[in-house]
């Protein structure tokens, strides 16, 4: 009958309005600012540079490479390399930023850098609560902004920070384990050359070249 | 002056606006409302009649009004209608245009 | 009694001691500006209230919770809203029509406050007892057309011009059945005074008011009579002068800051004057339902009555979408009108069905009321299979809704 | 004695708009004017105690004539175009004419003697009981008559302005005048 369908219509909203009242389950709403939905795993906005221990200067992965620099889409990154250099965690001597700011108006989170770099320096954060009253100065990210602990990156992502803690767990084994053997050589080297005269090194030298060459000839290709 | 000549002079005046509104705009739709002006006064004189006349009791003029205002209502639709029939017809509203039934 | 008594002529009383403190010659000037004081402070202050009630009562009807950010509960929302409104550019297009232009929203508020001048909102509380009360709040309605027209003409915009020819056209249609479903009641009530209307219906027999909208031409009145007002008020459903979603904002699109606030201001306003008449009309003013809550003060019981009927519209604005317009001139022409002479005839025959013809009161009073209500049933059945023939919808099934 | 200084402002009120919508150039702001004048009209009415003559005024002129005019001039295209000036020779004419009718039509108020001997009448009350009985018995059949009258004269307007639909033979006779009526 004409009519029926808007009774139930309102019978309905009515049942919306007095049952908000009553059961939680009608206000879906969450309060943003003082509720706050946890954050999934996978959510990356904005990058940061990690650092190991305590001191973001001296424990900073990054070795001012510029990889991320040049491949970065909008351009928001800004490196200058330092002239000095620091040992890194596997104890080599590396250049570090002196300058590094990243332009959060520009960047679009495209997680480009985090891809290219080669040092685990350079990660995706989840920090979206970035707008501010200055244009200028407070949206360009510097160093000092951008430089945030391990154990920071541990928190926010899990999974992979232990993939990548593990990884440079094994690097930096791996990396001692050949200082060592370079060590071990370097000495068992010195010894020898202490014992045979140079002039067989430069003969031996020689003789190796040919059987090289006739190496790969024979390969299959 | 009295009320009533008062009320008579400004009928009569809006009668005249009406008039030359009517006789001088070329628009259809202006010289309708001239036409609705020149009613409007007459209305106006005879609600003066009736309420400063002999006989306010008996509604005379009061009840002309009335049935006054329903007329101009229908004269409104018709001769608006008529307008919108003419400008389809020959694409203007100017009455000095419309030319066809001129001998 | 003498406590409550007072209590519901507690602000005539006020009035009359103001007026009394002033000078001779300025009385009648005085007490026409508190009416005038008093009817747009109250009105005003309801619609800051209404604003904020709409948006949260929507909100709790669409699972969400509406403004709650502004003091407590998000009551403050009109103060923010003002100071937004306020503070915000008035823009005027380039090419508007400017005197015009400013003038629309000047005229729409005016005329729409005029209204209120014949509404009695309490026991001796009206601004006019006018002889020909209802005639007044329908001839000063009729105005609000014009401003409108106004408005959206000389914005120099077609979005503006469609959305005033819409509500020209949509008020227009809809004043008809407006009109004529009050006419049942005059005809009842034998005047054209709010205020007689409303004593006429003050009256009770064994504890129960005679309010018109218990009769069944009454009942029928007013639903046909609300139905008119939301789409004389530009209510959603009826809101297709502004249609967001076609053309843009409707007549006041050209409207920024105090002036659209004004606009706003008027629909809301008229809002309440619509349903402050249909309360006059047909829920018997400011008289209570049964007489042993007659001691609740009669300013109350209207006010009370009136947000009952603010929920009441924005229930069914929370509940309806919104109608196409040849569907909402359809149902004008083609089922409004047809109902409302419906109800004058039983109206007719009610008024002639009196006790000396059906018999003594209890019997003879449920033949006359089931008599009327087979009067205005039978043709709506026949009216509404009418109008659903090849209307007919099955049930839909929604594939990515469950 | 003499007219009261409301009924003055509301004259002057009328004759304003009753003058601005006979001059003005665009046709909208004739169309306003004019509401205005009917308004101000409504309101001698009602100052004059004919208050329910006033309303239907109101109802009437400003609620419908004034919209029905609105419209046409909107369905005629006639806001965009720019009229004739107003003191073209054919105008001047005009307006002397109705000049020349004005002072023959004051004359005659000023000097007949009808217009000062009927003074100064109390207000009559007449209430809208009396305003009713009279319609229904006095002036039943004009009221019937102008019941039937409206009724044709609402059916001849619609079928008047309606638009033939393309196929029905109005529109077939029409078709070959204006063709780009029918996109």
């Amino acid at each position: 009958m004409l009519g029926e369908g808007i009774i139930q219509g309102l019978v309905e909203t009515a049942r919306n309005f007095f049952g908000s009242y009553v059961e939680k389950d009608r206000l879906t709403t969450v309060q943003y600012p003082e509720e706050r939905l946890p954050l999934p795993e996978a959510s990356r906005v904005f990058p940061f540079l990690l650092y190991d221990g305590k001191d973001p200067d001296a424990g900073l992965r990054c070795v001012a490479c510029q990889i991320c620099e040049k491949e970065c889409p909008p351009r928001c990154i800004h490196i200058e390399k330092s002239k000095d250099k620091k040992p890194d965690f596997v104890g080599k001597m590396q250049v570090y930023p002196a300058v590094f700011d990243i332009d959060v108006s520009v960047c679009m989170s495209c997680q480009i850098c985090v891809e290219v770099c080669p040092f685990d320096a350079i990660r995706m954060d989840k920090v979206f609560e970035l707008s501010t009253d200055n244009r200028f100065r407070k949206l360009l990210y510097t160093k000092k902004e951008l430089s945030k602990p391990n154990e920071y990156y541990q928190k926010i992502h899990p999974l992979e920070a232990a993939e990548t803690d593990e990884r440079r767990a094994k690097e930096a084994e791996e990396a001692k384990a050949k200082a060592a053997a370079a060590e071990a050589a370097a000495k068992a080297k010195a010894a020898a050359a202490a014992a045979t005269p140079p002039v067989g090194e430069a003969s031996g030298n020689g003789a190796a070249a040919p059987a090289k060459l006739a190496e790969t000839k024979g390969s299959p290709q | 002056m009295t009320p009533l000549a008062g009320c008579l002079l400004v009928s009569s005046l809006l009668f005249s606006v009406g008039l030359a509104g009517a006789l001088t705009r070329r628009n259809a739709i202006l010289v309708l409302a001239g036409i609705e002006l020149m009613l409007n006064a007459a209305n106006l004189n005879f609600i003066a009649f009736w309420r400063f006349g002999p006989h306010p009791e008996f509604l005379t003029g009061f009840m002309f009004v009335i049935f006054s205002i329903a007329v101009a209502a229908a004269e409104a639709a018709v001769g608006l209608a008529l307008i919108l029939a003419i400008y389809r017809h020959a694409r203007t509203s100017d009455v000095s245009e419309i030319t066809e039934m001129k001998g | 009694m003498i406590s409550a008594r007072s209590a519901d002529q507690v602000f005539v009383a006020l009035d009359h001691w103001i007026v009394g403190h002033v000078p001779a010659p300025f009385q009648t000037l005085a007490s026409i500006v508190i009416a005038v004081a008093m009817i747009i402070v109250v009105f005003a202050a309801l619609f800051a209230l209404t604003t904020v009630f709409e948006r949260k009562g929507l909100g709790r009807m669409q699972n969400r919770y509406g403004p709650n950010r502004v003091g407590p509960w998000g009551t403050f929302q009109p103060l923010a809203d003002a100071v937004k409104s306020l503070t915000k550019e008035d823009v005027v297009p380039h090419r508007a029509d400017h005197v015009v232009h400013y003038l629309a929203p000047l005229v729409l508020v005016g005329v729409v406050f005029l209204s209120y001048a014949v509404l009695p909102v309490g026991r001796n509380m009206i601004a006019v007892d006018l002889d020909t009360g209802v005639l007044y709040f329908f001839a000063v309605g009729a105005a609000t057309e014009l401003a409108v027209f106004m408005a959206g003409w000389s914005s120099h915009n077609k979005y503006s011009l469609l959305g005033a020819m819409r509500a020209i056209a949509q008020m227009i249609s809809y004043e008809i059945p407006l009109i004529l479903s009050s006419v049942a009641v005059i005809m009842i009530a034998g005047t054209l005074s709010t205020v007689k209307i409303v004593e006429e219906q003050a009256r009770y027999t064994a504890g129960i008011a005679h309010w018109n909208v218990i009769t069944p031409w009454g009942l029928a009145g007013f639903i046909l009579f609300m139905i008119a007002a939301t789409a004389e008020t530009n209510r959603s459903p009826f809101d297709l002068p502004e249609g967001e979603s076609e053309i843009i904002a409707g007549y006041f699109i050209e409207y920024s800051g105090f002036k659209f606030a004004l606009f706003f201001l008027a629909e809301y306003i008229e809002m309440f004057a619509v349903s402050g008449l249909a309360i006059t009309l047909f829920l018997g003013g400011w008289s209570s339902p049964v007489s042993f809550l007659a001691w609740i003060p009669s300013w109350l019981w209207f006010f009370g009555k009136l947000l009952a009927m603010i929920f009441g519209f924005i229930w069914v604005r929370g509940t309806m979408p919104r109608l196409r317009m040849d569907q909402l001139m359809n149902f004008a022409w083609k089922f409004m009108l047809p109902m409302t002479l419906i109800v004058i005839l039983s109206a007719g025959i009610w008024r002639f069905l009196s006790p000396a013809v059906v018999g003594p009161r209890p019997l003879g009073g449920v033949i006359r009321w089931l008599v009327c209500a087979l009067v205005i049933f039978a043709p709506y059945i026949l009216l509404a299979r009418k109008l659903e023939r090849g209307h007919s919808m099955e049930k839909r099934t929604y594939r990515f809704a469950e | 004695m003499g007219m009261t200084v409301s009924f003055l402002i509301l004259a002057i009120l009328t004759l304003a708009g009753g003058v601005a919508a006979m001059t003005l150039r665009r046709l909208v702001h004739c169309a306003l004017a004019l509401a205005v004048s009917f308004a101000g009209l409504a309101a001698l009415y009602v100052n004059l105690g004919a208050e329910f003559a006033g309303l239907a005024q109101l109802l009437v002129y400003v609620g419908a004539i004034a919209i029905l005019i609105v419209f046409a001039i909107l369905l005629t295209h006639s806001s965009e175009t720019e009229l004739q000036k107003v003191f073209s020779p054919a105008g001047i004419a005009g307006a002397l004419l109705a000049l020349a009718v004005f002072a023959v039509l004051a004359w005659a108020v000023v000097s007949s003697g009808a217009a000062h001997s009927a003074a100064s009448v109390a207000a009559p009350q007449t209430s809208m009981r009396e305003i009713g009985f009279a319609l229904m018995q006095r002036y039943v059949l004009p009221l019937e008559v102008i019941a039937l009258m409206l009724t044709a004269a609402m059916i001849g307007a619609v079928i008047l302005a309606v638009r033939p639909t393309s196929g029905s033979e109005p529109a077939e006779t029409q078709a070959p005048r204006n063709p780009e009526l029918r996109a």
